[in-house]
């Protein structure tokens, strides 16, 4: 166990076996996104009540879900590296943020894509559409105070700060936004309550889900990738790397 | 007090710092004990106030090895801490670093120790630069600290001043405490100076 | 398939254009977050073989004046 | 002559913040200012009918008064850090949690302390009904402690960066959305004639959670900020 973590905390095997990870999980994440979006898309019937239009729930749910849990990658991240001052912790927080900023926004978008035919207007102030919103400017604070600071050393315990700020508040932010929405909400339109979702609509959309988890590994390992040549440009290791090119 | 006496004041093992892929210094292990004066030397860029910030307890990463602090300490740095809208005195009674509480009259004596008779109760903005210094050099007249930690404190501090802050040092070390001072020149005091030097591929 | 034909896909009863637009949308990005960071991690590489080969010429030629 | 107890250290650094708040009375000012131009904005913007201007009241005061703090809250470290101060705080033998407290406690006291007092001048030219003007001042002077201990998370993690005045608002303005709702929902209910107390314990819940944790945070951010 402890030299597991140790090895973690090694920049050049965590480069190795990131590399040989990405060699199937990549391939496999592509394959998965593929499935499910020609399952979701051709395969599936339309909802009774949306028609075709429902069909986005096969890219808004996951990239929904997968950007929340996102941020709690990366503030257990950067709790990690607060505590045991371990650097990778470091390199995976930092990597996490954009990768979870834009499944954000791919949430928002599609969410208000759905909008249109759904409800008739692109933007609501529903309370899950502003709670992504708040969501996504958070993400953006911690990438705008990342590339703030000139000491990426220092960057990273910054946005590790800032980012388990934002996970105490996240709670917060969710509930009072539900609670100012229902103070609010016009009596006419409803979108909070959930119908039961039928199996044929229910397998390909988990598939996503979990194409979509994979699709965030993947962006992690990448961006990890990246980060550690350039903070190691000077070592050993990555030079090299760099004479025997990959 | 016989130098080396007890434990270490400070014990500094294994520094290593790398800034900007230039190796500062590497593998620097020292034991500062009570009544020892130590000075820190190098070229500009070499690294000293960076090892000052590490011993002192600033710079927590960015760094290897270990330095364990076993006594209250003093750390002058670069800025002198006076605020420009309080008096001197008013400077040294709520001082940030909540080394001590003093009474009026400990502290006017320590203005007028450093050449402040007079300037206790004007704004400090309306003093000198060289005035600043000395307000914050008030402080060792003040403060019990046993490890002094002096990052160049000589900057813009007249001969004589130089003079009186030589003997505050030697009178502290004889007085069993302990010294680090970042200069370039050289000092003049009647103990023995241990050297420090930075920079070349490490101390020696 | 639930389409007969592929104008019926593409149309989708009229929501096509938001059905068609988000999943465009979403392709993009995903691509961009894909590709970006190993764009940048080539990038990286090159730069550190260019610096090697800078190197090592110059030690070869202080060697060679030598 | 041994080192100061911590209350008494940190009742001398509140007192340190206070005497320099006021040894610069336009600094202190300029917030108040602040919020009396940005509330003249509103019906210019809005046109003057009172009753459009007393329905927006509620909300328009409590967004002013939440920039006018986080406006000032950028400089609560700042001048520090640049004399060196800010070194000399980190290493005092007292916990940097309180210390800090101090500060935020200043801070407090100088921008949203004094105004929750002008509030009710405002609220009085946006037509709010006087009936919601206590409320008003209630929930600005729980809130406004909030956003300072906020506030002062994002200044502790910026006060290193020379252009930290936008960065600022971009890190802090989204952690501000639970003050804002429940303070300004508190003015609406003092409007509505409903019962106002539970949004204000709302909002001392979150200044109980605030004065546990955000130090801690500003702590953690100040020693980043001196090392980078």
């Amino acid at each position: 166990m402890w030299s597991f973590l140790h090895k973690l905390g090694s920049p050049p095997w965590l480069y190795a076996i990131s590399g040989s990870i990405l060699r199937w999980l990549l391939p496999l994440t592509l394959l998965a996104l593929a499935a499910g979006v020609v399952w979701g898309l051709l395969f599936t019937p339309p909802d009774f009540r949306q028609g075709n239009s429902y069909r986005i729930i096969y890219i808004h749910v996951p990239a929904a879900v997968v950007a929340l849990a996102g941020y709690y990658v990366m503030a257990t991240a950067g709790a990690i590296s607060l505590i045991w001052r371990m650097k990778m912790a470091d390199v995976a927080m930092k990597a996490a943020a954009p990768v979870g900023a834009a499944l954000t926004f791919a949430a928002l978008f599609t969410g208000a894509v759905w909008g249109k035919p759904t409800w008739g207007t692109y933007w609501v102030w529903d309370a899950r559409i502003t709670s992504m919103l708040l969501l996504l400017f958070l993400y953006l604070g911690v990438v705008v105070l990342y590339e703030a600071y000139e000491n990426k050393e220092a960057a990273g315990k910054a946005c590790a700060v800032l980012s388990l700020v934002g996970t105490v508040n996240i709670p917060i932010i969710y509930k009072s936004v539900d609670w100012w929405y229902s103070l609010h909400q016009p009596a006419s339109i409803k979108f909070t309550g959930d119908s039961t979702i039928d199996p044929s609509m229910l397998y390909p959309l988990l598939l996503m889900i979990c194409a979509f988890y994979a699709l965030f590994t993947c962006c992690l390992l990448l961006n990890m990738r990246a980060e550690l040549l350039q903070r190691e440009a000077r070592t050993g290791w990555v030079r090299k790397l760099a004479r025997g090119g990959e | 007090m016989p130098s080396g006496a007890g434990a270490p004041l400070l014990a500094a093992s294994d520094l290593c710092l790398v800034r900007g892929g230039r190796e500062l210094f590497r593998d620097l292990s020292f034991d500062i004990h009570r009544g020892q004066l130590w000075q820190v030397e190098g070229a500009n860029g070499a690294g000293k106030t960076s090892l000052m910030r590490i011993l002192a307890g600033l710079s927590r990463y960015g760094f290897d090895g270990r330095v364990q602090r076993r006594a209250p300490l003093l750390y002058l740095g670069h800025h002198s801490a006076v605020k420009g809208l309080l008096t001197p005195r008013e400077n040294l009674a709520w001082h940030v670093s909540g080394a001590g509480d003093w009474s009026d009259a400990d502290i006017d004596d320590a203005l007028a120790r450093v050449g402040l008779c007079g300037y206790e109760d004007v704004a400090s903005h309306t003093l000198s630069a060289g005035q600043h210094r000395r307000v914050n050099l008030a402080r060792l007249y003040l403060c019990r600290a046993p490890l002094w930690l002096l990052d160049e404190p000589f900057t813009a501090i007249d001969r004589g001043g130089v003079g009186e802050l030589e003997a505050v040092m030697t009178a502290h070390v004889a007085g069993g405490g302990a010294v680090v001072v970042t200069s370039h020149q050289a000092l003049q005091v009647d103990c023995e100076v241990r050297s420090l030097r930075l920079g070349a591929g490490g101390a020696q | 398939m639930y389409f007969d034909s592929v104008e019926a896909m593409l149309a989708m009863e009229g929501h096509g254009v938001f059905v068609w637009s988000a999943y465009v949308v979403t392709a993009v990005v995903i691509a961009l977050i894909l590709l970006l960071p190993l764009r940048r991690q080539r990038r990286l590489l090159r730069e550190l073989a260019a610096d090697e080969r800078r190197a090592r010429a110059v030690a070869a030629n202080a060697r060679g004046s030598s | 002559m041994s080192a100061p107890s911590t209350t008494r250290f940190c009742l001398r650094l509140l007192r340190r913040q206070l005497v320099l708040a006021v040894r610069r009375p336009a600094e202190m000012g300029n917030p108040l200012l602040f919020f009396a131009m940005v509330v003249a904005l509103f019906p210019l913007g809005l046109g003057p009918a009172p009753e459009a201007l007393a329905g927006f009241a509620p909300g328009v005061l409590w967004i002013v008064a939440l920039l006018a703090s986080l406006l000032t809250s950028d400089n609560v470290f700042r001048g520090d850090f640049d004399d060196g101060s800010l070194e000399q705080l980190l290493l005092a033998p007292q916990p940097l949690y309180l210390g800090v407290l101090a500060y935020i406690g200043a801070h407090w006291l100088v921008s949203g302390l004094l105004l929750s007092l002008v509030s009710p001048l405002f609220a009085l030219m946006l037509n709010l009904p006087a009936a919601a003007i206590p409320a008003l001042v209630c929930s600005l002077l729980l809130g406004s402690a909030v956003l300072s201990l906020v506030g002062c998370i994002g200044a502790s993690l910026t006060v290193g960066l020379r252009r930290g005045g936008m960065l600022i608002s971009l890190l802090v303005l989204p952690l501000y959305v639970p003050v804002l709702i429940f303070g300004s929902a508190a003015v609406q209910a003092a409007v509505d004639g409903l019962p106002v107390a539970p949004y204000l314990a709302i909002l001392g819940a979150m200044v109980s959670l605030g004065i546990a944790l955000a130090p801690l945070a500003v702590a953690a951010g100040l020693r980043i900020s001196i090392d980078a």
